[in-house]
């Protein structure tokens, strides 16, 4: 059921460019989620995210300074390594520093046709931050049309919208079926699930979604369904270690927080007569990576309602290993959840996880939530 | 200092005990623990619920045998068999590698259970200073877990950390501690939370005129600081007690009492031995479980 | 003309007496806490072996971690600079000398003219070549000289991240626990070492010309990795851990 | 060797610098006995906006703040510990954990306990500027807080709309700021505020253009102390005059061929903040007879520069050089936005390759031998893209060192490693130790 969602994401790169063989278009790498992909949809170009590769790697040394997340270099080293080497352009909406210079680092030495730096605005809290962010935006999809040689219209924007909304609302409903008492879908599946949306022609991904939701309601886990528990933080795409807290400590992951998976789709775009600043809202409106979460903690409280939502029993708190907008929400976050009585679990990640010394972490802690059972 | 290399400073002692006041086991619920650590393994043995024969002695490349052994050497004597231990657990980093264990419990849940043995219901948190890991636990009056966490960035304030220290300065184990004590005024930690750059720091100290007390002083200052941080993330409540390896070492544990201003409570048996023991004792109490329901399979499997 | 280098590191001191371009005695003793006496002993023992009188020695140059210890120098030159004089009496076209200790790394980029353009060492928390080899061979329970041997019948590639030696060491438990075959593990851990010093030499630039030099490079498990790493050649000297302090000696003939 | 080849004298205007700083830091502390306000914000911040509520108002910055407390071993070492126990990560900015840990453990290093300010006025430029007062709030059981986003892009590429963006929350700011504190803001002490402020950065853009002089005037660790009054208090009348003063000293030193360094064989520049409690190395580079003359921090944090006719850098001429009359708060945020979008420290947040090329400017205006770059864990801004900058600075044939610390955590800072380094840098530029 969910073969087709892991061969997307597995064969990421023969699938871009196969797709840019069928559609004679062009593809565009994204470093971040808060790239407009609506825009890109509209000027018929494909955008897929670049996410790592998940082995040690040795070639970023000379352009990133060690301090900076393992992501960002992991993302880097794919462009160094011309993993990527189909890309038409490269584009980076402003979030972390440490991803932005990946992306720059990949803008000097790996140069595209086309490579765009969006100033998204930080202060999401402030009113005229969808002013100016719908200024950019128009700069954004002048630029495209540029790159393009393709005037984008409104009916263009309109179906650019309805692509990734109709994407949104299909895994979210997807999701929802994860509050269920015993869910259909694992967490890793989950994670295939979004992971493959960010890297494929979302028109494919909605029919596969639309199919996939027609048989899980009758599915069931051939496992039971252990603690309930909410994966949260920075980047996450580790699927040995999802496995091996499903499969091996026998857990479920029933709902995430993460930029690579619920706060990638979690809100659609409410229609508008000014597209731009339909598109604009949607930005500024969703779910905020902790960068743009100021002065008010806004994700605390979405975080409280998941776990409510899904029934959440325990809560794993990752982190990329130096990710300072993380590590400034994390005491602020296990400081409410240790209020609620939500026992929380935290890892720092790295490019690959050490999956020995993650396992004893992982099992005491469940073990924590079980142990009534040893006395 | 070629004799140093080949000498060995770390290795510790490894040693079996036996209780002379329970004569014989023959008629009583025999449970065991054992303890597969990543430099140490313990066996415990259990009669009744009482502490009647343990073993502790260095882990080998091979879990499951480090196991066999650990149990074997704590049955020397004793006329037990495998076939008469009706419960084990395995725990440890080698834990589901316990070829003879019923079930495979981590070590944080059995080094709490165990130290509300060792140290009475009213500790609340547990420093396990182990070979490669260091843990800060809480527990409640009946040992269950609260909270804990583990060193992540870091083998700062890990035994294998001391180990590579007594090498270095050619200085058994044992009289680390006690040396450590012995300096005038207390020297600035070492800097370094790195166990290779605390060591060319240590070096560079030596050549700079240091003592090795001095050295050692600073390196067990900065132990105890980073273990310290970690107790205090973790949430600090009294009674508070240490176990592992690193609590025979009055150099650290007297340096963690004095950042506290909390002293920990005095161990009555082998700190080393509280993984173990907290296993045996969830064996006695999961084999009392089994016994309910007598249908239920003895089966000597590894894992859950 | 005579001169002798001295190398005086974190783990051994060396000795080299070099006689108009030739190296005439050598000896490697175990530094103690005293630097200058370990150098002082060193020196003797060279003096000794090359059969010399001491007093047709010209000049005496230190080097490494202890350079500014040994005190009977007339003068001293940077690990860097040895490093880079000694590759070039190997390997006279070197350009990139990567030169590996038992807690430390450098990799120095060379001008064709043999100066240097540019140099690497580890950082922080980067665990240097030689002691990394050797707390691994403990935990695998065998002995530092085996792992290069071991390492070379490995049968598949295991991905090693941990950057803190304790860490990689428990991470190396867990391997054994999964019973992970030792070959793999010692391959795992040269690549893991080897990936850290491609790092450092990527840093620099990596050229054409490479050589090794210092201990860890009689350990060809970990030279194996770093040419499947680096895609390159790699020339180690036959003795590999003398190159520095052959580079002192050669440095103390340019100011005699 | 000889070891003096120019003649040097002490700066005279050192002990002025020097009482205006610790009278800042008094003048916080004591603001509330004299019916004054306390507020707290970044040396980035737009200070010259709560100057608009009056003369009593007194400010207390958080990185100069944070490298004050680095000087102290002791009590950044406190301060550090108490912000870990407190759970937060030890890799974030060091600036911002020894300021929580100077909240924590309740001390002021100039006597007495933190004193609470009355509100927030900070401004977001990279991702610990809003989110480190957060933080502050959550300690502190609540301070009202007032944000600015600054993050509209690089200056070249400045529009009305980015400028609008930032001036609108300004303007907002403005209305928070009289609700917050029941003041009424007063629009002729931020016009004057704002033209201060102009003039202490134009100002000491030209103090620092003096350097290119050989031999240098001023070296890097003296200037630390004159640059630091502009990250306390720029927008103050006191610290433009200062300026104005010391660039007629600095003129005078360059006139009369006085130098820094007695010595100066080598001219070096370094890179983001230094290691506060190791200046010595700078110490240890003057028995090379090596200079640091400065940075793109020391000049081009404070200092607000232009091109030049001739193509060279120069201090930015100001709105009133160009006989602009300032009249409306909406007109001088606009400039004063504009001015500090300029900010050379600040366009590199976008792209190395815009560091590299200012730092290449400097290193050939300001007639360098050699580059030092320090590779801080402390500050994730301003290494930002460091690694670029040394590939460019080499690509363009100039020899650069790379060091490893932390601006403010002592724990990361490997003393003789640096050295060694120091000494193996030497020996590859062919300089030797004066002995």
């Amino acid at each position: 059921m969910f073969t087709q969602f892991k061969q997307w994401y597995t064969n990421r790169h023969d699938y871009a460019r196969d797709w840019k063989e069928r559609s004679g278009s062009k593809v565009i790498g994204y470093f971040c989620t808060y790239v407009p992909e609506e825009i890109l949809y509209a000027a018929n170009v494909l955008p897929v995210r670049i996410l790592g590769g998940h082995e040690p790697q040795d070639v970023t040394e000379p352009h990133i300074f060690g301090m900076y997340c393992p992501f960002s270099r992991d993302v880097l080293a794919q462009g160094l390594k011309d993993r990527f080497s189909y890309l038409d352009g490269i584009t980076i909406a402003q979030s972390c520093l440490h991803i932005r210079q990946a992306y720059t680092s990949w803008d000097l030495h790996r140069p595209t046709e086309f490579s765009y730096y969006l100033p998204m605005p930080h202060n999401v809290q402030s009113a005229h931050s969808r002013t100016f962010l719908r200024a950019e935006l128009e700069q954004f999809k002048e630029a495209v049309e540029q790159w393009t040689g393709q005037t984008i219209t409104d009916a263009d924007l309109d179906r650019g919208i309805d692509i990734v909304n109709t994407n949104r609302r299909l895994l979210k409903r997807i999701f929802e079926l994860r509050r269920q008492e015993n869910p259909p879908l694992s967490g890793q599946e989950a994670m295939y699930l979004v992971l493959s949306s960010q890297m494929t022609d979302k028109r494919e991904h909605n029919q596969a979604l639309e199919k996939l939701l027609e048989q899980l309601p009758e599915r069931e886990l051939k496992r039971p369904t252990g603690e309930r528990l909410m994966i949260l933080g920075s980047e996450n795409d580790d699927i040995p270690f999802t496995e091996m807290v499903e499969q091996v400590c026998g857990a479920t992951f029933v709902i995430d927080d993460h930029c690579t998976g619920t706060r990638y789709f979690w809100n659609e775009s409410v229609p508008n007569e000014d597209r731009l600043l339909e598109i604009a809202n949607r930005y500024v409106d969703r779910v905020p990576c902790p960068t743009k979460d100021w002065p008010q903690r806004k994700r605390l409280e979405h975080i409280q309602k998941l776990i409510e939502d899904y029934d959440v029993q325990g809560v794993i708190v990752i982190q990329q290993k130096f990710c300072d907008p993380h590590e400034l929400d994390i005491p602020a976050i296990q400081k409410v959840l240790k209020g609620k009585g939500i026992p929380t679990l935290f890892l720092e990640f790295d490019v690959t996880a050490p999956l020995g010394p993650f396992r004893i972490r992982v099992e005491a802690f469940l073990e924590m939530m079980r142990q009534e059972d040893l006395f | 200092m070629n004799e140093n290399e080949t000498k060995e400073y770390w290795r510790w002692k490894e040693y079996n005990w036996k209780n002379p006041d329970i004569p014989d086991w023959r008629g009583s619920l025999v449970t065991a623990g054992v303890d597969v650590g990543s430099t140490s393994s313990q066996a415990v043995i259990m009669v009744d619920g009482e502490l009647y024969a343990f073993s502790n002695m260095r882990t080998g490349s091979d879990s499951p045998s480090s196991a066999l052994d650990a149990i074997n050497w704590a049955m020397e004597g004793t006329g037990l068999t495998l076939n008469d231990i009706r419960f084990t657990v395995g725990t440890g980093y080698g834990r589901v590698n316990v070829p003879f264990a019923d079930k495979a419990v981590t070590e944080i849940a059995c080094h709490a259970r165990g130290a509300n043995f060792m140290y009475g219901p009213t500790v609340r948190t547990l420093l396990d200073m182990g070979g490669q890991d260091c843990k800060a636990i809480h527990c409640d009056e009946r040992g269950k877990v609260t909270s804990f966490l583990m060193n992540d960035k870091c083998a700062a304030g890990t035994g294998r950390g001391m180990e590579v220290f007594a090498n270095l300065l050619a200085v058994p184990i044992e009289d680390v501690g006690a040396m450590s004590l012995s300096v005038e005024e207390e020297p600035a930690p070492v800097s370094s939370t790195c166990v290779v750059f605390a060591k060319t720091e240590a070096t560079g100290l030596l050549r700079a005129g240091w003592s090795k007390e001095k050295v050692l002083a600073a390196y067990c200052s900065a132990m105890a600081s980073r273990v310290v941080s970690l107790l205090e993330r973790n949430g600090m409540e009294k009674d508070f007690a240490i176990t592992g390896g690193i609590a025979k070492n009055p150099g650290v544990v007297k340096r963690i009492e004095r950042i506290l201003g909390v002293e920990a409570l005095k161990p009555i048996y082998d700190t080393q031995i509280a993984g173990a023991l907290g296993g045996a004792l969830f064996a006695k109490a999961l084999a009392a479980k089994a016994g309910k329901d007598k249908s239920a399979p003895q089966g000597k499997m590894a894992g859950r | 003309m005579i001169t002798v280098g001295i190398d005086s590191g974190n783990r051994n001191t060396k000795a080299v007496v070099l006689k108009d371009g030739q190296v005439i005695g050598k000896a490697l003793i175990l530094t103690g806490f005293d630097a200058n006496e370990s150098a002082r002993q060193a020196y003797e023992t060279a003096v000794q072996a090359a059969r010399i009188n001491p007093a047709e020695v010209a000049a005496v140059v230190s080097t490494g971690v202890g350079r500014n210890e040994v005190k009977f120098a007339q003068e001293n030159i940077t690990e860097i600079g040895s490093a880079a004089k000694g590759a070039r009496y190997f390997v006279p076209t070197v350009n990139t000398v990567i030169d590996l200790g038992a807690e430390e790394g450098r990799a120095i980029k060379l001008t064709s003219d043999g100066k240097i353009a540019d140099f690497a060492s580890n950082e922080k928390c980067a665990a240097g070549a030689g002691s990394f080899v050797e707390s691994m061979a403990r935990a695998l329970q065998t002995t530092p000289e085996e792992m290069g041997p071991l390492s070379m019948k490995y049968g598949k590639e295991v991905p090693m991240n941990a950057q803190c030696v304790v860490f990689a060491e428990s991470e190396v438990v867990s391997l054994i626990h999964q019973k992970t075959p030792k070959e793999d593990i010692a391959r795992a851990v040269h690549d893991g070492v080897s990936n850290r010093v491609s790092s450092m030499v990527r840093r620099v630039g990596l050229l054409d010309d490479l050589a090794l030099i210092g201990g860890p490079g009689r350990n060809q498990g970990l030279v194996q990795s770093l040419k499947d790493d680096l895609q390159k050649e790699i020339k180690v000297p036959e003795d590999p851990d003398y190159v520095s302090a052959l580079g002192a000696a050669l440095y103390a003939v340019e100011i005699t | 060797m000889s070891t003096q080849i120019y003649p040097t004298e002490p700066l005279q205007l050192w002990g002025k610098a020097k009482e205006l700083r610790e009278k800042y830091y008094l003048d916080y502390r004591d603001a509330h006995e004299k019916g004054g306000l306390r507020w707290a914000g970044g040396a980035w911040s737009f200070d010259a906006v709560p100057a608009g509520l009056g003369r009593d108002v007194c400010s207390l910055t958080s990185e100069p703040y944070g490298a004050t407390l680095a000087h102290n071993k002791e009590l950044s070492l406190e301060c550090l510990e108490a912000s870990e126990n407190a759970g937060y990560a030890r890799d974030l900015c060091s600036y911002m954990r020894l300021y929580w840990g100077s909240i924590l453990i309740d001390k002021y290093p100039y006597g007495g306990g933190y004193p609470k300010p009355d509100f927030i006025w900070q401004d977001h430029i990279c991702c610990s500027h809003a989110k480190w007062y957060q933080v502050v709030s959550d300690l502190e059981g609540g301070i009202p807080m007032w944000d600015v986003d600054v993050a509209a892009g690089p200056y070249k590429d400045v529009t009305p709309a980015k400028i609008k963006y930032i001036v609108d929350q300004l303007q907002d700011g403005v209305e928070w700021l009289e609700k917050t504190t029941g003041r009424k803001f007063d629009d002729e002490l931020f016009i004057e505020a704002v033209k201060n402020e102009m003039r202490s950065t134009s100002l000491w853009a030209a103090v620092c253009a003096e350097n290119k002089a050989v031999p240098a005037p001023l070296e890097e660790k003296t200037m630390y102390s004159l640059y630091v009054l502009a990250t306390l208090s720029k927008a103050s009348r006191e610290v433009a005059d200062f300026y104005a003063e010391l660039l007629a000293e600095v003129k005078d030193r360059v006139a009369r061929g006085i130098a820094a360094v007695g010595n100066e064989q080598v001219r070096l520049m370094s890179d983001t903040q230094p290691p506060w409690a190791f200046l010595k190395i700078f110490r240890y580079l003057e028995r090379y007879g090596a200079v640091s003359v400065g940075s793109l921090y020391t000049f081009g944090l404070e200092g607000i520069w232009e091109v030049k006719e001739d193509g060279s850098w120069g201090p930015r001429t100001t709105p009133m050089e160009k006989g602009i009359e300032i009249k409306t708060r909406q007109q001088a945020m606009e400039l004063m936005v504009d001015w500090n979008l300029s900010k050379p420290e600040w366009q590199h947040f976008y792209h190395p390759q815009l560091k590299t090329e200012m730092m290449l400017r400097i290193a050939k205006e300001w007639k360098l031998n050699g580059i030092m770059l320090h590779y801080n864990r402390g500050c994730e801004g301003l290494s930002l893209g460091i690694a670029e900058n040394r590939l460019g600075l080499l690509k363009a044939g100039f020899p650069v060192m790379t060091f490893e610390g932390n601006m403010g955590d002592e724990r990361e800072f490997d003393e003789n490693m640096t050295m060694a380094r120091v000494d193996a840098f030497m020996e590859s530029l062919g300089v030797k130790k004066i002995r």
